[in-house]
C-alpha cells in the first residue's frame, strides 16, 4: 500500500464512528497497541519535547526503508503517534519527504496536530521529515 | 455567613457572556479561572464606552479628551488603591500583569540591593513568574536562591521556612494562593516572622485577589503584585504595590514617554511617583476594565465569595474521591480555588483532552510550577480551578466528565 | 495616485465612532494622531467578541477555548509578521508597546553585547523612548551615547552621521518619521550606511507604520518595533521585530509564564522562539485588536493615504502660514504625519487650551522629545497630527481655531 | 475682605459672562497684569514645575501677613496664578491654611486645577499652603 493508500485506509476506518467517543475509544485502543519503541531508545536523546505529554522517536534504515518506532506517556498521544507510523513507516525517504498529514485533520483530529499543541506530535512529523532527509543524503552518497 | 444562593449563583452568572455557550454542542463549564476569569459584561462595556468616545493618550495633553482620560485613569488608580487599601494611590504602578509586576521589582532591586552574596528566599510553590526572575538575579549578580520545603501535604514548612530567614535574605518572596496546588500560605504569619529578622516581603497575589479580600496595611507586606486578568478585569494589565520607602528607594527599570522629568543627551531626571515607574504609553483602556472589574466585584462580599468557593470545591472533592486511584496533589489544611489531582494509571493530558469534548474546561500540565510537579513526583496534573460564578452544575459537569473520561481511559 | 476623495473620506470617517461626538458643544477634531489614533469599529468588535465568546489563557491549555485563543493569537503573529513582510512569523515579539520594545532591545542586549567602551548612535530628534533606554545603558555600562546633529530644517546631518558611523558604534537607534518634527529619515539610506560599517541598526517605527508601508526585508533593518495604538489598534500591545540571528543570541530580558522550558530550582532552560522573549500571561486581546486594525488598513493603499495626509498637511500648513508671527518647526524636505509650530509672542499651552475650547484636540509641549525643543529653543510646541481619517473640515477647523486663539493672546 | 469675600467676588465678576470666550478674554487680560514677580525671583529656586509652562512663585512676610508675587510664562496660566495670588496674598498663615481652591471650580476653571494637568497650579497651591506652613511655625518660635 502507498502512503495515500494507507491515509484513505485510516480516513474509511474512522469514519464508521458518528460520534467523539466511538472516535477516541479506538484511537486509545490503537495507543495501547504495539509496536512500543526499544526500551532503549527511551532516553532524553529521543525525546521530542512537548510539554503536555512526551514523544519519544527511533528510526531505523533498512533496504532503503526507513522504519520508525515510537511511544508516548499519554494514551490519546500515542494513538496519534501509531497512526502516524502506520503512515510513515517502511516507506523510502522520497515517499515521506512528499507525504502530507492531511488526513489527520481529515478524520477531525486536527487540533492534535496544531502547533499550538504542545504535545509534540507537530515535532515529531517534523524529525521524521528530517530523519528522512538525512538518510537520503546518505543514501546518495 | 451563607455562601450564595442559587438564584444569587444565576444572577451573578447572568453578567458573564461566556459562561452561556455551549462548547461542542455541550454546556460550557468553564473552570480554568486559575489561569484566566472571564469577563463581566460591565468590563466589556467600559472598553467598548472608552474606545468609542474616550479613547486618547493621557498625562501632559491640554484637550478635552486627554484630560478626562487622565483624570478616569488616576481615578483607577484610587479605586486599586483602596481596593487592596494602600495607603496612597501613588503606591500603585500600573505594569502589564503580574510577571511584569516581579520583573520590575526584580530588574530595580538587582541594581542597588541585591548584590554578591546576598539571598532571596521564595517557597517551594512559587509560580515560575515568581521563581525565575529571582533565580537569574541571583545567577547575574551572584547571589543565592533559597527555598523553602514543602511538606507532603503541599504546604509550606513554617520551620524551614524560618531557618531559611536566619541566613538573612534581602527579600523572601511568596506566593500568597498556589496556583498549582491551591496551598494558602499563613502570609500574615510569614510577614511577620521575615520582619522579625528584618526581611522584607513580597507577596505574589496573583491566585488570591478574586478570592480574598486584601489589606496591605494589615498584612504589613512591602510589595504586593496581581494580574487584572484573573480578577474579571481585561488582560494586559497588573499592579506592582509597594510601600512608599521603596518606591522612592527604587531606580526604574524601563526607561522612556512620561517616566522622566528633565532630559538632555547627558542626563536624565526622573518624574515623580508613580510615573517614574510607567514608561511608555499606558493601557489605558486596561487599567479602566480593572476599575470596571474591582467596581463589579465589590459588590460582594468576599467572605461570601470565599465561602461558597470553598464549598464548591468541597463537593468535588468528595465527588471526586469516588472515582478509584484518584489522587489529590496537595491537600494544605488551608486552601482556595484551586483542586489539582491525577490519576493512577492515566495521563493527565488525556484527562484534559477527553472532558474538554463534554464540553469542560480544566487545565493539564506542570501549571507553570515545574517544581511542584518535580516534588510530587507527577509529569503534571488536572487543574480544576473555581470563582464566584461557578455552579454546583459545574461541579457535576466536572465529576461525569472525569469519571467518563477515566473509564474510557482505563 | 490620487488621494482620497470626499466620498471616501466620509466612508473611512464612518468606521470611528470617537470622531462623530461633539466636544464642548463643537464638533470635534481629532489632531493628536501622533499620541494614539482613535479606532475603527471593527477592531471594538473584536475585542468585544473576543472577551464575550472566546477569552482564554494560552498555549498549553488543551481545552476548547484555548486551542481557538491560542490559534488566533498566532494567526496574528501571521498577520503582523506579513504586515512588515517579515520573513517569519517567530520574528515577531509581543510587547506592550513600542517602549517596551526598545526597553526589551535594551535590557537583552546589555547582558552580552553593549559593554565597557561600546557606544550607541542615535539622532538628535529620538523620542525619550528611544532615548534614555540607551542612554541608560550606556551609563550602566560605561558605553558612550553618540547623538547625529539636527540641522536648522529638523534633518538629520547625514554628514555628522556618517562621521560618528567611523567611531563604530556597536548599534544605531534611529526613528523612521519624528514624532515632534514631522521629518521622516532617509532609513533606507542610513541602514545601508550603517551596514557598512557593520553597525546594526534598530528602527523605531511608531510613527511610521500609519503612514508609510513597511519592508522590513527591503529595508533590510536588524531590529523594528511600533505600537499598537498608533495605528488604530488597542492600547497595551506593541512589537519587536528582529532578525533571526539576534533573537538567537539575545538572552531573554523578562522571565516567568511560558518562556521557560525547563525550570528547576537551579536552573532554567528557555522555550524557543518568539515564546522566549514572552514573559506571563500574554494581551491576547490586544493581540487580535491589532490583527484586525492591520487588516482594517490593509482595506486602503499606503501611498494613497500618505498622499492624503500630505495634502492635507500641505493646506494646512498654507492656511496657518497666513497667521503673523507663525513659526514652523521642522521644515525637513521629507515629513509625514506631523506639523509642528509656535506664535511668535504667544506660549503653545495657551493656544492648546484655547483651541480645545472650540473643539480642536491638538498637543502642546515636548512631545517627549525634550532635546528637540532645546535644539530649536522653544519651550514646546503646538502639534498637529493627522491620520487617514482627517479631513479638509478638519484643517479648516484648526486654521480657525489657531487664528482665533492668537488673536485673543495678542 | 476675608478670602471667603475675595473668592466670592470674583465668582459674581465671573459669573457675567456667559460664554467660554469672554471668561478666558478675562483671564488673559488677568495674565498680563502687574503684580509680577520681582525679575531676581525668576530662578529655578523659584520655579514651580510643571512641564507645560511654569511658574515662579515668592513670599514675604510682613505684620504677621504672607505676601505672593508669581509669574508664569503662559498667559491663562498667568491669570489664575494671580486669581491664587487675589485671593492669598496679603493674609495671616491660618487664614491661608484654611482656605480652599472652590471658587475656581466655581467659575469653571476647575480643569487648570486638576491634578493632572501639569501646568504647575497645583503645585503652586501646594507651594503657598507650605508657606503659610512655615510662616506659622516661625511665628510660634
Ligand atoms: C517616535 C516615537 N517613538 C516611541 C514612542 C513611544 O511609543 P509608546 O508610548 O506607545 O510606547 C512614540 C509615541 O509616543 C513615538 O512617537
Ligand atoms: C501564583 C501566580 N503567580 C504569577 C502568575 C503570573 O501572572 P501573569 O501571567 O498574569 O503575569 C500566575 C498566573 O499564571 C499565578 O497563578
Amino acid at each position: 500500500m502507498t502512503i495515500a493508500e494507507t491515509q484513505q485506509q485510516i480516513i474509511s476506518e474512522f469514519s464508521l464512528f458518528d460520534d467523539w467517543m466511538d472516535k477516541y475509544n479506538y484511537l486509545i485502543e490503537m495507543g495501547r497497541e504495539v509496536p512500543r519503541i526499544d526500551e532503549r531508545y527511551k532516553t532524553n536523546n529521543h525525546l521530542i519535547s512537548g510539554c503536555q505529554s512526551r514523544v519519544w522517536l527511533h528510526a531505523d534504515m533498512r533496504d532503503g526503508k526507513i522504519y520508525f518506532t515510537a511511544d508516548s506517556d499519554a494514551v490519546i498521544t500515542k494513538g496519534i503517534v501509531n497512526l502516524l507510523i502506520r503512515v510513515f513507516s517502511g516507506r523510502m525517504p522520497d515517499e515521506i519527504l512528499e507525504a502530507d498529514t492531511d488526513f489527520i485533520d481529515q478524520i477531525g483530529l486536527k487540533e492534535h496536530l496544531s502547533p499550538t499543541r504542545s504535545n509534540g506530535l507537530v515535532s515529531m512529523v517534523k524529525q521524521m521529515k528530517l530523519y528522512a532527509q538525512v538518510y537520503k543524503l546518505k543514501q546518495s552518497n | 455567613m451563607k455562601p450564595f444562593a442559587d438564584n444569587e449563583i444565576a444572577e451573578i452568572r447572568s453578567h458573564f457572556p461566556a459562561l452561556h455557550q455551549k462548547v461542542y454542542g455541550k454546556p460550557f463549564v468553564y473552570l480554568d479561572n486559575a489561569a484566566t476569569t472571564q469577563k463581566p459584561q460591565a468590563v466589556i462595556d467600559r472598553l467598548v464606552a472608552y474606545y468609542s468616545l474616550e479613547n486618547s493618550n493621557i498625562h501632559r495633553g491640554v484637550h478635552y479628551l486627554s484630560q478626562q482620560a487622565t483624570q478616569a485613569y488616576e481615578d483607577a488608580r484610587q479605586t486599586v488603591a483602596d481596593f487592596i487599601n494602600a495607603s496612597a494611590a501613588n503606591q500603585i504602578i500600573f505594569t502589564k500583569g503580574t510577571t511584569e509586576s516581579v520583573n520590575l521589582l526584580a530588574g530595580s532591586l538587582r541594581q542597588f540591593y541585591l548584590l554578591e552574596g546576598d539571598a532571596v528566599l521564595i517557597t517551594g510553590m512559587e509560580h515560575h513568574s515568581n521563581l525565575v526572575p529571582w533565580q537569574q538575579v541571583c545567577k547575574q549578580n551572584q547571589a543565592e536562591l533559597l527555598v523553602a520545603a514543602l511538606n507532603d501535604k503541599g504546604e509550606t514548612d513554617l520551620d524551614h521556612f524560618a531557618e531559611l530567614l536566619d541566613k538573612k535574605p534581602k527579600l523572601a518572596a511568596i506566593t500568597h494562593i498556589s496556583n498549582a496546588l491551591g496551598s494558602v500560605n499563613p502570609v500574615k504569619e510569614m510577614i511577620r516572622m521575615a520582619h522579625e529578622k528584618g526581611v522584607p516581603v513580597l507577596v505574589d497575589g496573583a491566585q488570591a485577589v478574586a478570592h480574598t479580600s486584601i489589606d496591605v496595611q494589615e498584612l504589613d507586606c512591602d510589595f504586593f503584585v496581581f494580574s487584572g486578568h484573573k480578577m474579571f478585569g481585561p488582560m494586559g494589565i497588573g499592579v506592582l504595590y509597594a510601600k512608599a520607602f521603596w518606591l522612592q528607594k527604587m531606580p526604574p527599570w524601563q526607561f522612556g514617554g512620561e517616566m522622566v522629568d528633565q532630559v538632555s543627551f547627558e542626563e536624565t531626571t526622573f518624574n515623580q511617583l508613580p510615573f517614574k515607574f510607567e514608561a511608555g504609553t499606558p493601557n489605558v483602556a486596561g487599567v479602566l476594565g480593572l476599575k470596571t472589574a474591582i467596581d463589579f466585584l465589590k459588590q460582594y462580599d468576599m467572605e461570601v465569595i470565599a465561602k461558597h468557593e470553598n464549598q464548591l470545591m468541597q463537593q468535588a472533592l468528595e465527588k471526586l474521591l469516588t472515582i478509584p486511584g484518584m489522587r489529590l496533589i496537595g491537600e494544605a489544611e488551608n486552601r482556595a480555588g484551586v483542586i489539582s489531582f491525577v490519576v493512577d494509571g492515566t495521563h493527565p493530558s488525556d484527562i484534559g483532552t477527553l472532558v474538554d469534548k463534554m464540553g469542560v474546561a480544566v487545565r493539564t500540565g506542570h501549571h507553570c510550577a515545574q517544581p511542584v510537579m518535580t516534588r510530587f513526583d507527577v509529569p503534571g496534573t488536572v487543574r480544576a480551578s473555581f470563582a464566584l460564578y461557578n455552579s454546583l452544575a459545574d461541579v457535576e459537569g466536572l465529576f461525569q466528565a472525569v469519571k467518563k473520561a477515566v473509564m474510557m481511559l482505563r
